[in-house]
Formats: C-alpha cells, structure tokens, sequence
C-alpha cells in the first residue's frame, strides 16, 4: 500500500464529551484507498511537547466528501492541542500506516467491540463490512452514559449493543458482562476488538472460548510509524513485530502470552 | 551555476553530503514510497550482528523535551538474514549502502565485517562501538581508549574497505578516542551516537523503558553533537560524519562548518519522512545563496577569530 | 492531612526539596518581587571566586530546541564583594543560603571557602568543579578523578560545615567521580552541571558563543541528567541533589524518584519566574493524590521490577 | 520598580508591512507604572523554536484604555507565531522591566532618532516628553516609504523627520545624513536613540559633536530579564553591566569602544 505525507485541513472539529471529540479533515488531494484498522501519524505543530507524531486511527473515510474522520481523546500535549485545533488549521499526516482488519465473506456476522476510545476503528470497520454483505454487530463499553460515543453512526450499519459501568445505559458493567456473550446469545462468525489491553485480552479468550476467529487492533508507543525505528514492537510467537506494520491488527493466537 | 555537492568519504565519493543514520531509516525501503533512495548521498542500514537478535522488550521509546529516548537493543536478522533477506532488495538502490556493524565481543565484530566484506555493492561499514542499548559490548567499546583501539584494529584486519568507526558522545574526551580509532585504521568517524539518558513515569514510579536507560536522539543532543564534531575535527586528519539533532539544511550546515565532511540524518526521519531530500535542497539553496560553488569550501569554514 | 515536604542534606534541614541552582537566580533579589524567597528549600547563589571577575565577551548566550547555551563565565563581584555588597541584604531571607564556591586554582577554592566559613548565615558551600565556561580550572578539575578529589580534600580541610560538591556531566562515568568526591569528604553532590554544547550562526558562520563553547541547561539535558542523578545516588551514600532541566512538579519528583534527596531549578526560572513557588505547591498535590505522607518515601521510589 | 507577571488578551494584530506588525494587549488587571524605554519580556506559547522568552519594548501605554502596545518585527520563530496571534488569543509578560529614558525638563528640544523597529520604544517616549513640556521632533530612518510606519502617531506630539535609503519620501539616506544634523538647523538640548548599533554609534557621535547628552537603548540577546543569568552584558567603562537592569536605556559615553 503506497504510504503518503499529506496536509489536511481541519472541516469541524466537534466534541463528543469532556474527554473525547472527532476532526474532520480534507486532504488538498484525492483520498488514497484506506482500510479499515489503519492510522496515520499525525504531525502536531504548535506544542513543545510534542516531538513525536502521534498515530492516530481512521474513524472514518469518506471517499465522496474526500474527507476523513478521527475520534481522538484528550491524554496529553498532543491531544490537547488537537482538541483546540480549529476550522481551517492544517495538520499534517503521513498514512495510511498498517495493516487492516480482516474482511470476512457476505453472509458471515460479526461482532465489534470497542471500549472507550477503541471504539475509534470501529466504525469504519462496521460500514466496510456492512457493505460487504457482513452483519455488523458493535459492542460499545463506555464509562457512563455520557461516553457513549455517535450511537446513530453505528446504528446505521448494523445493530449496536452498549454497556457503562454505572448500568445506566446498556448493560451494567464492562464488554465482557453484556450478555451477547452468553452461550445461547452468541451467533457471530468474528470478533473484532479495539482498546485497552485488558479488556481486549478478555474478549479474545471469550472468542477463543467460542471457537471463531479474532482479530485485536494494538496501541504501541510508536516513533515512526513506517517499520523504522523498530520501537512499537510486541512479541509474537515468532519473535518481536512491529505493530505499525505487521499490525496494528494481529491475531490473538500469534501474540505471546495473550490468552493465557 | 549548479553547486557542487560532492564529497569524499575516504574513497567513497558521495554525491552530496547527506546519508540516513543507522536505526533510523530501517533498510531503505521502508521510505521508498516518500523519495527514491538514489537522491541520498548514503544510507546506514541498521545495526547488524552475527546472530539475529530480538532486541530489548517493550517499552522501547520515550519522548522528551525535543527528543526521544530509545532502547531498541540492535533487533535485526544477523548478518546471513541480512545478506539473504535484505540485500538483493537493495543492492541497487544507486547510493552508497553502508552497513552499521555491532557486536558483544571482538569477535562478533570480525564476524560480521567478514561477512559484509565479501559483498559487491556494500563499499563501507560503520563499525558501531557506541550502542548504550546492549548489556555486552555495544558502547563499552567506545568509551576507553584501549577497547576502541582493540575492535578497530581487529576488524581492520579482516575488512579492506572504508571502514567508518562511530564514537559515544558519553565520554569526557572524545578527540583522544577518534585518535585512537584513527590510529587504529579508521578511515572516518560518526560523531555522535546516542547520549545515555533516562525517562520516569511519575505516576506509575517506573521507568518508561524496559531497560530503565536508553538513548537520547533529536534536537535536543544537537548542542553536544555539534561541540563534539567540532573537537573531534581538530584532533584527527580523517574525515567526521557529523550527526546528532539534524532536521533542517540549516543544522547539516552547521555541522559542516564545524568540521563535518558529511552528517547523517536520524530522528528527523520519523518527523518528516521526507526530509532527507528537503536538507539536500536546503543546502543547495544555501550555496546559491551565498555563491559558495563547492561544498568542500563549507567543511571547517567555522570563523573562530 | 498536609504532606511533610522537610528532606536534609548532611545536617541542613530543608522546608522542602526546592532550591534554586546557582547562576540562575542571581542573589535572590532580583526574584523578590515575584515570591518570597523564604519559600524555597534553599538557594543557590551565583558563582564566586577570589576576585571580581568580568566573565566572558558578549555574546554570551544562545537558545537552542528546548534549552539554551551560556558562556558567562563566572561574572561575580569575588568573594570579598559578595561579603560586603550581597550577603547583608540576604541574609535574613529565612532559608538556606548556599554559596557557589568557584576557582582557577586549589588556593582559589580554600580562599573563598575559608572566608565564607566565617559566614554565620551561610550553612554549606556548593564546590563548583564543573564550570565549563572558564579557560583554568573549572570544568577541569571535575572531569578526572585525582583532581576532583585534591580540589574537594583541600577545601574540606578549611570548610566546617556542610560541603556539596557539583559535579559536571561531561564524563564517561560520573559515579565514579561521585565516590572519589564522596570518599574525599563530600557532604553531598550536585548532579548535574551544564553539558558542553555548542551553536553555529550558518549565515555569519560564526559561533554564536564568544567562547565557541558553552553549557547547555533546560529540558533539553532532563534526560541525561536524570540518569546521572540514578547512576550517582546508586554509586553513595551521600545524599545527590539532583537538577537539570526540571521545569515542573512531575519533572522534580522524577528526580527524587531517581534517588535525589533535593533539587535544583535553574533554567526554568528564566522562563517563569515565579516556577519555584508552582513546583512546590504541585510536588505538595502529587503527594495528597497519591497519599505519600513524607516525601522521604519518594526518594529512591524508582520501581525496577 | 515593582516588576509583574500577568496574562494580557490580544485585542488588536495589525500589520503595519510585510515586516512588521502592531499587537493591542491588555491585562486582566490595572496596569502598573510604566515608563518609556522600558520593556516586557513576552512568553511566546505555540512554537517549538521558543524556548525562553522574548523581550519587546513598550510601543506605547494606554492608561485610560489599560492598553499596552508593541510593535514587532518579525525576525524568527518568535515574533513570526506573535505575528500570527489573533484577539482574544492570551500571552503572558513579565514586566516592566529595565532602566527607563531621562525626562529632560519642560521647555528642552529632544530629537528622537529610530532606525527600522528601533522607533518601537520612541512613541511612548515622545508622548510622555511631551506631556513633560519638551519640544519633540522624531526622526525616523526607513527603508523605503512602506516601512514608514505610523507617522500619524508621532506627529500627534510633535514634528516627525524621515529619511528613506532611496528618497521616495523624507530625505534619501541614513538617519545620520539628515539635514537636521547640520550645524545650522540643530536646536536640541537632547538626543534619544534607538535602532542597529552601528546607527546608534553614529547618532551619539553626533550627539557628541553637538554637544549635547545623548541616551541609546541596546538590544543584547537576554535570556531572564531580570538580571539574574548576566547574559546581557554591555561592557562599560565600570566593566560588565546588564542590558536588562542597567539598561536597556544607556548614556554612550559610559560604553567602551562606542564613541571611536
Ligand atoms: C495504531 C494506533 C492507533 C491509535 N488510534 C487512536 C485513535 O483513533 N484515537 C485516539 O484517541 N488515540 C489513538 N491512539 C493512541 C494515541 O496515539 C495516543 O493517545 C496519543 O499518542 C497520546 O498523545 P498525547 O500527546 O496526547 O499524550 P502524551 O502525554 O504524549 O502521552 C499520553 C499517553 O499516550 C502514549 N503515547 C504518546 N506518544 C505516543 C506515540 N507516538 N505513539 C503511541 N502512543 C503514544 C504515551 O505512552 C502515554 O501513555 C492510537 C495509537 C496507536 C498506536
Ligand atoms: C530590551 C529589548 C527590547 C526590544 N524591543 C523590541 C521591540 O520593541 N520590537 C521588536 O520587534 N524587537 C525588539 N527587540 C528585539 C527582539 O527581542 C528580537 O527580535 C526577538 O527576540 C527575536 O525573536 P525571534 O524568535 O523572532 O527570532 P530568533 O530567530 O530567535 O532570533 C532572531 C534574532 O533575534 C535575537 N534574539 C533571539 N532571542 C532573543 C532574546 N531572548 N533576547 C534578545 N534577542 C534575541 C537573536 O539573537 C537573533 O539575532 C528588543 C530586544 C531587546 C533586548
Ligand atoms: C530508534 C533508533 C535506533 C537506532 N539504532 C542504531 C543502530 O542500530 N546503530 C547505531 O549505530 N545507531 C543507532 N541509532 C543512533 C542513530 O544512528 C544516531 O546516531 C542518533 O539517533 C543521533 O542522531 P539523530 O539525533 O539525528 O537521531 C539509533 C537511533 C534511534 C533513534
Ligand atoms: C546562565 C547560567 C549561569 C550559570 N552559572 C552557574 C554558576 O555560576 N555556577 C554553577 O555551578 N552553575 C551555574 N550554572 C549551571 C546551573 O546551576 C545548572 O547546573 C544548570 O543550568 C542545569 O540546570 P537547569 O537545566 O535546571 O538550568 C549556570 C547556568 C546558567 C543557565
Ligand atoms: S513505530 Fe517505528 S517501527 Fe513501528
Ligand atoms: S537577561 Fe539575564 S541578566 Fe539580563
């Protein structure tokens, strides 16, 4: 996949809550072909803390707009910065970076999980399935019912399941809890997963337990983001691979240690 | 008129002074879809030891105020994956391939060289004495005279092509170790390595790395870089690749004034992967600008008086 | 329940770990406006010597990525004007007053040690054998082992009170230099002094500095410093205070994590000066979020396993 | 002088010419006493090639409308994002800070002499002489008639002279080559100065020659402002002082090697 370096200017930059918000950002060219799972790595001027880019995944691509989409939590200097960033400001990105997800055969039913900000690939991942005959199922795990993030979004292609921690939406709880997990509930074909490691850890045991394919999408600390630096590794069963290009989607299976 | 760009590495002539440093710029390929290779004056392929290595674990990386830490611990295929695996697919990249050759032991280093010796389109290796990331080896060779002489004279035995030595800005005097290194049988030094530092997660009370310590690259060492080209230059007849913080034409100048006969560029890679063909540019431009016809005329040009 | 900030260096009792670094706070009035001066866990004051000393030419100073070069050189009234113009104006400041002690020579260092003995005021000296701004002695006598302990047994033998010995980063291993200074009568060690750098003006190509040379300070140097600060506080018993690049709360308690009983603040007071009073305040809301009653715990609290 | 730290708005950023550009701040308290010649040293967020702080002259105060002015040449990283900022957008000042111009008595002549941004320090100054009852004539050197700049504002308390290297408007030159300089046509008992330091050699030469005191205002790069690091050192003829605490404002009789 031709990798490139591209500014893009900032269309809306839209809160979602106090932690979390999206950009909308058009390129002065014509969109490449991006796969749901990849990133790019996101120039942040302006902010003496931020040396580094910082990756950041695709939340959706519209090819017919030739806009893009990121939704980006608040952590530090970067994502602060870009929280401020406004209509009309320029970033630049190289991308796409990565691997993708696996796109399954029409027919099949999938089941997405996302826990907070992880949700971010989510999305993209279910309109591409979707539109490959795939019936897209997303589990959404948010704090409280304040982070339950662009539920229509999800809603549009497929059936969209919630849990918070409170139990004041969905089910009370983490992913792990909501009962789609239960043996006679569950009828899908794959799992997708994106977020915090423990969380994704647990789900690939529970698609292990239930015998269908997984695929998890990693956040490593990353440098370059382009297979350089040899920085963003996790060790697989055959030795150390670089999550910005082996990754970030890996299969639970190949990583060491993951389901145990 | 059109400036001449060209320098001479011992007998390497590079088309203009600007190479990618070891670890950065992976085998080449990794940046082919953002500029071809051949614009590069060279390329420093990554660290290469006898056996293939899987590196230290993760957390490798820290950023810092205008750098970044890294504990990566030379990971890379050893020298046979290299010759099968990488090497046809770079071989005619059309810029001089110098391979950064690293070891535990003498041994190691000897091994390697040999190997890399017998192949046609690698004119030169960077024999790496400076790596802060490897429990044996690596930049204990680097920081006393007498292990930095001994590895360089053992290679230069079994490897008879430009053999380019690179220094650890972690000692009191550098100058004495590149003169030690040239008497040895360098025919150039890199200046500078990494500079041994740390990072600390206040809130979790653990280091960032894996390896507690790791090496600091990118602007911020650019200072210490500088300073270190700069002593190095007046102590040793050979030629100085100057490097450490490099990201615009204005910094690769500078380390030429210094006393620098080419630089690398590192960390700016992961910045702006296509920076490297900017620097060259921006060096052209400066030379337009200032009506200097030959870029050999900038080396040493510092006006001290 | 308000955390106790009180740490001691040999037998100082400190209200806190916050000083100032010496050189960078001038005598302490120049900041009055700003913030009481008694809120500080000490400060340092600016080099002194024998004699008046001019210091270096201008220019003495240049900003680099995310730190800055100087070369003044030990500009200060001398010992004896310090005396008589400075300490009577400071002296009732309510916290610890440490004098930089600098010098070309030995004799130099006991001259100026001997007359700030008699000091009531003045509880401990801070040996400054890491300048690198000077032609003679300075930086010279902290880069080697025998020097760094003649210059630190000498003065001990005239000093009676507490003695901190400031060591510089332009070394191969400065844990060793630690326990030779340690074992030469060192109450304490400063980690870490300015970092030889170096800046070009690539239009003029001349040095930016007067002197070519100068000491790098800021967040540019935190990492190397901060890994100075774990390898000295390791290699003695005495207590290390640590600095370099500290500009925050987060940053200072990285240092004590990484085995420093105190800090300094140097660079970061040029940038805000009233950041002292902020990082104590901060280091103060760090310890009630993560209930550390006694910031002693957090000294050494590095986690490695 | 009590010196400060405080936020202040942007509520005006106009530019004046390509080069340079006039900021309106004001702070959310009262401003203190400040005096002419007298500067701020200016935090400058947003860049990665800002470091430490930028010390800017005082253009102007405005008591009545608790305004400040500054009037900048962009030069590099610093003054270029300054020059960037719009209302509304904070930056933090710590001042006022150094020595300020001698106020002659009512009835004197003073001529005002700025070279490029030199005349930045020379508004404020010929509104408080002339608020004093001094006779003010500004002389101010261009590169060509764009970098005249606000000539509405100083001819507001006084006479205004002006010279461009190629003689479009004003006398064609150098501040010195004006006719004012000749023997017959100068009538002050007092010149100011502020600009390049070899302009302002030449002026307090003259000013020698004349006969008359003479005060230059310096430019040494600072790094606190405050007299503390000992940076901004000019050598005078009782050694090394500081630019930020002696100065900026020095009489050139004291500075070595300025009168040869
Ligand atoms: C492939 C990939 C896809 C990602 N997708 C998204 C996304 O769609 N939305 C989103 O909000 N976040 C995403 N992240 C995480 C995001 O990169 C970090 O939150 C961000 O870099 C934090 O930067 P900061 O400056 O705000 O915080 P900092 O204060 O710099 O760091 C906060 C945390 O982020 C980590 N971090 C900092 N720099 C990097 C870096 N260069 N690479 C990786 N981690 C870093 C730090 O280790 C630290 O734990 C993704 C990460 C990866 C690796
Ligand atoms: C007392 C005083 C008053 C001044 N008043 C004005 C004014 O009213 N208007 C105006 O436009 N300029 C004024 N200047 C000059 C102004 O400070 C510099 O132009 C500015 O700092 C340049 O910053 P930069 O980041 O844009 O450029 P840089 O790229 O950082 O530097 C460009 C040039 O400015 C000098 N410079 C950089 N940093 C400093 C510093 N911290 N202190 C002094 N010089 C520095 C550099 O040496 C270099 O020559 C004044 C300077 C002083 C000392
Ligand atoms: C991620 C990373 C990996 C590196 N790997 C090597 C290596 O294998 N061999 C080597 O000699 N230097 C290695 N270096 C050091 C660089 O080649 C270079 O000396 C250093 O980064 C300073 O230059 P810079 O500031 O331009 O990056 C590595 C640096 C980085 C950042
Ligand atoms: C302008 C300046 C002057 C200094 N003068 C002295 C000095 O006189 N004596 C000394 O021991 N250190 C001196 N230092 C070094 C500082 O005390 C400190 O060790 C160094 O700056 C690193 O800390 P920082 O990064 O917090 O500034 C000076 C530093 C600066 C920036
Ligand atoms: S981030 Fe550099 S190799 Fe993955
Ligand atoms: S700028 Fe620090 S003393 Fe003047």
């Amino acid at each position: 996949m031709k990798k490139f370096i591209h500014d893009f200017h900032i269309i809306e930059n839209k809160d979602l809550n106090p932690g979390h918000f999206v950009l909308t950002l058009k390129p002065e060219v014509n969109l490449p072909p991006i796969f749901p799972g990849q990133f790019a790595e996101v120039r942040i001027d302006g902010s003496t803390g931020t040396f580094l880019r910082r990756p950041l995944s695709f939340h959706d691509v519209d090819y017919d707009a030739n806009t893009i989409t990121l939704l980006v939590q608040r952590k530090g200097d970067g994502t602060n910065r870009l929280a401020v960033m406004k209509p009309g400001d320029t970033i630049n990105m190289v991308y796409p970076l990565g691997n993708s997800f696996h796109i399954g055969s029409s027919g099949e039913r999938a089941l997405l999980v996302g826990g907070g900000c992880g949700v971010a690939p989510l999305l993209y991942l279910g309109k591409i399935l979707a539109k490959n005959g795939i019936r897209v199922t997303t589990l959404m795990g948010a704090r409280s019912e304040e982070y339950i993030m662009e539920p229509e979004r999800y809603k549009g292609h497929g059936e969209l399941l919630l849990t918070t921690e409170d139990g004041k939406a969905g089910t009370k709880g983490y992913v792990i809890h909501h009962e789609v997990w239960r043996e006679r509930n569950f009828s899908f074909d794959r799992v997708y997963t994106c977020g915090p490691d423990p969380m994704m850890k647990a789900v690939a045991r529970l698609a292990v337990r239930h015998q269908v394919p997984c695929e998890v999408s990693l956040e490593q600390t990353m440098a370059c983001g382009v297979g350089a630096c040899l920085c963003c590794v996790i060790e697989t069963n055959e030795g150390n691979k670089c999550t910005c290009t082996d990754g970030p989607v890996f299969d639970p299976n190949d990583l060491k240690n993951w389901l145990e | 008129m059109k400036p001449s760009l060209e320098v001479n590495i011992h007998n390497l002539v590079l088309k203009n002074p600007v190479m990618t440093a070891s670890g950065t710029f992976g085998y080449g390929p990794e940046f082919e879809d953002f500029f071809d290779p051949s614009v590069l004056g060279g390329i420093f392929v990554k660290g290469t030891t006898g056996k293939l290595r899987q590196g230290n674990p993760y957390p490798r990386m820290a950023e810092t105020p205008m750098g970044m830490l890294n504990a990566v611990g030379l990971q890379n295929k050893g020298v046979d994956g290299f010759i099968s695996d990488i090497y046809p697919k770079i071989k005619h990249y059309g810029t001089h391939l110098i391979v950064n050759v690293s070891g535990s032991t003498v041994e190691e280093y000897i091994e390697v060289a040999e190997k890399i010796n017998a192949l046609e389109h690698i004119p030169a290796i960077e024999l790496n004495i400076s790596c802060p990331n490897v429990k044996e080896g690596g930049m204990a060779f680097g920081t006393s005279c007498p292990s930095a002489a001994a590895v360089t004279r053992a290679v230069r035995e079994v490897y008879h092509k430009t053999m380019i030595v690179k220094l650890s800005p972690n000692v009191t005097n550098i100058a004495e170790i590149a003169q030690v290194v040239e008497g040895a049988g360098a025919d150039a030094v890199s200046v500078v390595n990494t500079l041994l530092g740390m990072a600390i997660n206040a809130e979790t009370r653990r280091p960032v790395l894996s390896t507690v310590t790791g090496g600091l690259s990118g602007p911020a060492i650019k200072p210490v870089a500088l300073r270190m080209v700069w002593q190095t230059a007046k102590a040793v007849k050979i030629p100085v690749i100057g490097l450490g913080g490099i990201m615009t034409a204005t910094d690769a100048i500078e380390f030429l004034l210094a006393g620098a006969t080419a630089v690398q560029v590192g960390t700016a890679n992961f910045i702006d992967p296509t920076v490297c063909p900017k620097i060259i540019a921006g060096i052209e431009s400066y030379m337009i600008r200032h009506e200097t016809e030959d870029i050999k005329s900038l080396i040493n040009g510092l006006i001290t008086v």
